[in-house]
């Protein structure tokens, strides 16, 4: 049973730092919150599901209820983490921040 | 009832305050009332307290235990909070009570409708209700509590007239102040918890030794009462905020500063009074409080604006304060005790004196449209009444003898001198220069030619300022007899009464 | 480790302080109150604390737990949190309004009052 | 467990030290509302979940908006 | 219980993860840049919370995450608002 | 009529959130009577400000259980696949630093706001996409590409499956 | 804001009341209480300004104003109930009524939500007044100067 | 010239601060804990609640959150003051 928790953990660290390093290397705004929030929200979802694994196999009323409410932050963080990188990018583009070398930029033509 | 009295004189106020706005929203005639009401009230309940401080001791209440004298538990140290009233913070509810009653009566037409009067009323019952809470508190985090709440509510009432600049920007910087002074007490609060594990006074000052730690805490307290007070060094928004406030507010405020030298006086003499209420201590006050008598003078000197003249007055009068509680702590008896009476009856000759010519200068404000000095002049033509009020403030603020003024300051100049003479003459020079002042801007507001058009104040105001004078008057013809009642009790519980504070709180 | 939460707690409260002193913008000065009410905040709450000890709360506690963090500086700090946002909500409301007058946030410009 | 406190108080300071030195007002802002978060974390393990809450509902979401609400109606960018 | 070490060595590394994001609140040439290193910081807190919430073992913990988690979108939506400009 | 029905299942959406988050408080039952009677005053008085933010004309096809079933299945298996892909491109990205943008425009044919949500959501959590923009009139939208294949790509090349699952589901 | 951004937020908004209220309401169960939920509620209030746009919600600060009122009043009269013995005593408390219960048992326990006395109506007095205080803020703040621009 | 001295004088406030802080207990260590205890120990039995700091917030020390409500609502109505009159 720890193998799991430790598999789960294990990965979710992973793409946690993999979305924290990506902000760091990649060179605008837009591929930045391609990289920070696919990765850290992938991320988040292993660490979670090792807490809500962790709350079931403990069980009663106790682990019931640790692993509902994880889940619940997990659903939260799933519907809240797109959306406010849409809005961000969108700020962005609209506050005037163009995409490094890009090769097309359809948004800029519309306006 | 009256065993409740001191929680209700505050809980009634706060209620007043948070049901104005819904009966205002039924009838306005019915608000007035209803503010009436309660301001009546909450007095009646200030001077209940007050009698049964002076005549039975400290009077005390326990929130939330099965009877109000259960201030401690099985283990002997209080958990709940205490609210512990002695000879010192009845005096101040005294002051609390009149300074309300005077402005509430004056802002019934002071205060226009269409300007958000209901607002302005909640917010200075909310003001009031937070001077008495500071003042009758044994509680320490909540006295910080309380010192927010009269932050936030007089700063909010220093920006009432928010149709001008200048009133915000005194509220913003009062604001700032007030802000660092409260989180300065929150500092020394939570050093002295972290130390001692208790928030009650008199438990914590059974249980200072004078550590380091303790005179970091003594130091962060005095820093922050001194800048809620508006000493020297943290004095920059306080001509601001008098000036510029409405008049009714003004009158509060001051005595809302008179809260903060309470607040020091039951800091250096009740909570460190067993340990660290050392003369150095004294003088470092003492020496604050000249400084700040001459700084406010000499730049009362070059004001033309007539609020900010007078704000300078009252910063002044401060001084003496706390020169007072300087020399009171330099020499704890003999002449430290004069030095007290004179300053704690400094305190209400004070909010008298002060209150009035504030009031006078918003009548001025409201009659002529502008408190300039340059464009006044000849106001005394009309306005007659509050010529004469200008007048008798003025002199009563001065300290000329048949005054109150003059009672209070001649022993404050006695016993300096004993203490030190050159700081007395200092005091003395100060008072004199005031007295110029403030007889040319009398000159200069209500005498000359007639500078423009005035209407006389309505006559709310005018009782409000009437009940002024008259406490300024009968002050000055009878200063034993007051001295007497109700400012040597309050002189007994600085200077004596640690012990009897200490006993009807923490019991036996 | 030592008394780390205490020192830090202290260091926020300066670097307050040198925002208060430095900075002009009235803005910027209600932000560094904020950092000096965050240093208190820490401060208190980091007094209550006992080592090993687990959150006053009885619902769901470990039954092994041997002791429990002290609660009352956790009930004074929420009153010192929702006093500084309501001071904060205050100056903010005041630089609005000096902003709507005078056209500008810089306290050295607007400084008609000093004296 | 004494490197998580040691990390996140770091961090906290890093952060207020951030809001102190950005001249851009949203930038301080959103370096407010870091170290606001981080400290919450702190708070979390301090053991006083409650304040953790009280920090995060007014430190994070109102806190900051209110701020940003009250720079949308003045300046953007801080005076020299 | 072992597992209980795992997840609090998993919050350590997540908590230094913040480190490198900060790093980007501190150096990001853009606003936006900043915004997006909260947004990431937001996101890696509700992880290292949910996390100690098992570690420490008193369930009551996650809900901290859980206002976290919600308000912080919130906060960014506002970020986001006033980067776009326009009336509110 | 209306409004009542979008107070009704604002109501019924705080009461289910509100039970979700009060699961296992009873002694036998799942819930204890006091959490369902406070629930439910919660639910009442909470829809009266939230219906008409809450509910808008068209919501009630979401309310039909087959959508929900496939609305799982979509989480747990194209999903979850695609969100893995992304991560390891991600990854390829930030080792080989290999990256073509661009902002490109598709026009999916998606009419309700739950649709385009999907798949806005979906877009930017899966390989190399972002949604940027989305047009409220006309429904194109705007994406950021990591790495730009075709200026003017159909739907398919973008985003796989998707508009074609957040059809079924949302519309 | 675009529509993706309006749509969560119809999501957002209702669970982050029923989450607020839950706090509130196990204010003396779980972590939380009135500040906590009455803050994460008019978060609500600041989502939906930031969502949907300011004006339509002018009329609401004619209602959060007198709630606010409402709630203080609430507060102080729950308080002045313990006035037969004194202000603040917590009456209710172990009466066997209405959130009279005592607890069920001493030390860890999974929490009874009929416990504790005045404390759940306090909550839900203070509650009120944060959501109402904390909304209107947000709101005026929003509002202010919209007419000339 | 000024700036100088203000800096100084920070310098020395920020010495005396944070010699308060090291000079402090250490941390987590108190010395004394008597009304703690007993809040700990009678939270149960005198006020009914599982939560101790609810107890203390709205029991013990109730009168403190009527403060607190009362600066809020000092504060709300500030702001009232100020933003309506100010519009018309």
């Amino acid at each position: 049973m720890s193998a799991l928790f430790y598999l789960l953990l294990a990965i979710g660290t992973a793409f946690n730092g993999l979305g924290a390093f990506a902000l760091m290397r990649f060179p605008d705004v837009y591929t930045r919150i391609h990289g920070a929030t696919k990765c850290t929200t992938f991320g988040s979802i292993f660490s979670i599901l090792a807490v809500v694994a962790y709350g079931f196999y403990k069980g009663g009323g106790e682990g019931g209820t640790l692993a509902l409410h994880a889940l619940l932050a997990l659903f939260f963080l799933l519907i809240t983490n797109p959306t406010g990188s849409h809005a961000l990018a969108r700020a962005a583009h609209r506050a005037g921040v163009k995409p490094v070398g890009a090769v097309v930029d359809r948004l800029e033509e519309k306006k | 009832m009256l065993v409740h009295a001191p929680i209700l004189a505050i809980a009634v106020p706060l209620l007043g305050a948070f049901s104005l706005l819904g009966v205002s929203y039924i009838n306005r005639t019915l608000r007035n009332v209803w503010a009436c009401l309660i301001a009546a009230f909450t007095s009646a309940m200030a001077v209940a307290v007050a009698i049964r401080a002076f005549t039975e001791g400290v009077v005390v209440y326990t929130l939330g235990a099965a009877s109000p004298t259960e201030s401690v538990t099985a283990g002997g140290f209080p958990i709940r909070i205490v609210l512990a009233v002695d000879g010192l913070g009845a005096f101040m509810g005294l002051i609390a009570a009149l300074a309300g009653v005077v402005a509430f009566i004056y802002c019934f037409q002071y205060l226009r409708e269409e300007e958000g009067k209901s607002l302005g009323l909640s917010l200075l019952l909310l003001l009031w209700a937070g001077i008495l809470g500071m003042v009758y508190t044994g509680d320490l985090f909540n006295f910080f509590v309380f010192l927010e709440i009269t932050s936030i509510a007089a700063c909010a009432l220093i920006g009432y007239r928010v149709w001008e600049s200048r009133p915000a920007e005194a509220a913003f910087k009062t604001m700032a102040m007030y802000t660092l002074g409260g989180l300065l007490v929150l500092i020394a609060v939570g050093i002295l918890y972290g130390e001692y594990d208790a928030l009650n006074i008199a438990y914590l000052s059974k249980a200072i030794t004078g550590s380091l730690l303790d005179r970091l805490a003594l130091g962060l307290l005095l820093g922050g009462l001194l800048m809620k007070a508006g000493a020297v060094p943290a004095h920059m928004w306080a001509p601001d905020a008098y000036g510029e406030a409405p008049a009714m507010a003004t009158i509060v405020l001051v005595a809302n500063t008179q809260a903060a030298i309470y607040a020091i006086l039951r800091v250096v003499f009740t909570l460190f009074g067993g340990a660290l209420a050392s003369p150095g201590i004294g003088w470092l006050i003492a020496s604050l409080g000249i400084a700040t008598v001459l700084v406010a003078v000499l730049m009362a000197v070059v004001q033309r604006h007539l609020g900010r003249l007078i704000a300078y007055g009252a910063v002044s009068q401060l001084g003496y304060m706390l020169l007072a509680v300087g020399v009171g702590l330099v020499a704890r008896g003999g002449f430290g005790e004069v030095a007290l009476t004179g300053g704690i009856f400094h305190m209400i000759n004070d909010a008298a004196s002060v209150g009035l010519l504030f009031l006078v200068v918003g009548a001025v404000r409201r009659a002529a449209g502008s408190v300039d000095l340059p464009s006044l002049g000849g106001l005394g033509h009309t306005l007659r009444w509050e010529a004469g009020f200008f007048l008798l403030g003025a002199l009563a603020l001065a300290g000329i003898p048949p005054l109150n003024g003059f009672a209070s300051k001649f022993l404050i100049y006695e016993s300096t001198f004993r203490a030190s003479p050159i700081l007395a003459a200092l005091a003395l020079l100060a008072s004199i220069l005031l007295l110029a002042v403030v007889v040319r801007a009398f000159q200069g507001a209500f005498l000359g030619p007639r500078a423009r058009e005035a209407s006389p104040a309505p006559r709310g105001m005018l009782v409000a300022m009437g009940i002024l004078a008259l406490v300024i008057i009968v002050f000055g013809l009878f200063p034993g007899f007051f001295i007497e009642r109700i400012v040597s009790p309050a002189v007994q519980a600085v200077l004596t009464g640690r012990e009897a504070y200490l006993a009807a709180v923490l019991g036996g | 480790m030592g008394n780390m939460p205490f020192v830090v707690s202290m260091i926020l409260v300066a670097i307050g302080f040198l925002t208060l002193i430095t900075r002009r913008n009235l803005i910027k000065l209600a932000i560094g109150i904020s950092i000096i009410e965050m240093g208190v905040n820490l401060f208190l709450v980091s007094l209550g604390y006992v080592k090993g000890g687990i959150a006053p709360i009885y619902t769901y506690a470990p039954p092994e737990a041997r002791a429990m963090v002290f609660p009352t500086p956790q009930a004074l700090t929420l009153t010192a949190i929702v006093i500084g946002l309501a001071t904060t909500a205050l100056m903010l409301a005041f630089a609005v309004v000096i902003y709507r007058h005078r056209g500008t946030l810089d306290a050295g410009k607007i400084r008609e009052l000093r004296g | 467990m004494t490197a998580l406190h040691v990390l996140t108080l770091i961090l906290v300071v890093v952060g207020a030290a951030l809001a102190f030195w950005f001249r851009d007002l949203l930038a301080a802002v959103i370096a407010l509302a870091g170290s606001s978060l981080l400290l919450s974390l702190e708070f979390y393990l301090l053991q006083a979940p409650d304040v953790a809450i009280a920090e995060a509902g007014i430190g994070a979401a109102l806190t900051v908006a209110i701020y940003i609400l009250a720079i949308r109606k003045t300046h953007y960018k801080e005076e020299e | 219980m072992i597992a209980e070490l795992g997840f609090l060595v998993a919050a350590a590394v997540l908590v230094g993860y913040v480190f490198v994001s900060m790093g980007r609140l501190a150096a990001g040439p853009t606003t936006p840049d900043r915004a997006v290193a909260l947004d990431t910081i937001n996101t890696l807190v509700v992880a290292t919370m949910v996390l100690l919430g098992a570690a420490l073992g008193q369930v009551v913990l996650v809900d901290v995450a859980i206002v976290y988690a919600l308000l912080s979108f919130i906060a960014t939506l506002y970020i986001a608002r006033h980067l776009e400009g326009g009336p509110l | 009529m209306r409004k009542w029905g979008a107070w009704a299942a604002s109501a019924v959406f705080i009461y289910i959130v509100y039970l979700i988050l009060t699961l296992w408080t009873g002694k036998l039952g799942l819930w204890s009577p006091g959490e369902l009677i406070a629930g439910a005053v919660i639910a009442v008085l909470g829809a009266i400000p939230l219906a008409e933010v809450v509910w808008k004309r068209g919501d009630a096809r979401l309310l039909q259980p087959h959508r929900w079933i496939l609305f799982i299945f979509y989480l747990i298996g194209p999903f979850f696949l695609s969100m893995a892909r992304a991560n390891f491109d991600v990854a390829y990205r930030v080792i080989t630093g290999k990256i073509k943008p661009g902002i490109v425009r598709f026009q999916p044919h998606l009419k309700t706001d739950f649709a385009r949500t999907l798949l806005a959501n979906s877009i930017t959590l899966t390989p190399g996409t972002l949604t940027v923009d989305v047009d409220d009139d006309t429904g194109e939208f705007y994406v950021h590409w990591i790495y730009v294949r075709n200026p003017d790509p159909r739907p398919e090349e973008v985003c796989g499956p998707f508009p074609a699952w957040a059809r079924r589901i949302a519309e | 804001m675009s529509v993706i951004v309006r749509t969560v937020s119809r999501v957002v908004a209702p669970v982050a009341l029923a989450f607020g209220a839950y706090v509130i309401m196990h204010g003396h169960l779980t972590p939380g209480g009135g500040f906590q939920g009455g803050a994460v509620v008019a978060s609500v209030v600041a989502l939906l300004v930031v969502a949907f746009g300011c004006e339509r919600w002018r009329k609401w600060t004619h209602v959060l104003l007198p709630l606010e009122d409402v709630g203080a009043m609430a507060f102080v009269i729950l308080a002045f109930l313990g006035v037969g013995a004194t202000f603040f005593r917590n009456v209710l408390a172990g009466s066997g009524g209405l959130f009279g219960a005592p607890v069920p048992q001493l030390g860890p326990n999974p929490g009874a939500l009929n416990t504790a006395g005045t404390l759940p109506l306090m909550n839900w007095a203070v509650g009120f007044k944060v959501i109402a205080g904390l909304g209107a803020v947000v709101l005026l703040l929003a509002l202010f100067g919209r007419e000339d621009g | 010239m000024k700036r100088w001295l203000f800096l100084a004088s920070l310098l020395i406030l920020a010495g005396y601060f944070i010699a308060g802080g090291v000079w402090l207990r250490p941390f987590g260590e108190p010395a004394r804990s008597e009304m703690d205890r007993y809040f700990i120990e009678h939270a149960q039995t005198e006020v009914a609640a599982n939560n101790v700091v609810t107890a203390i917030v709205f029991d013990y020390r109730g009168y403190d959150t009527l403060g607190e409500a009362t600066v809020l609502f000092a504060a709300v109505v500030g702001v009232a003051l100020l933003l309506r009159r100010a519009r018309g």
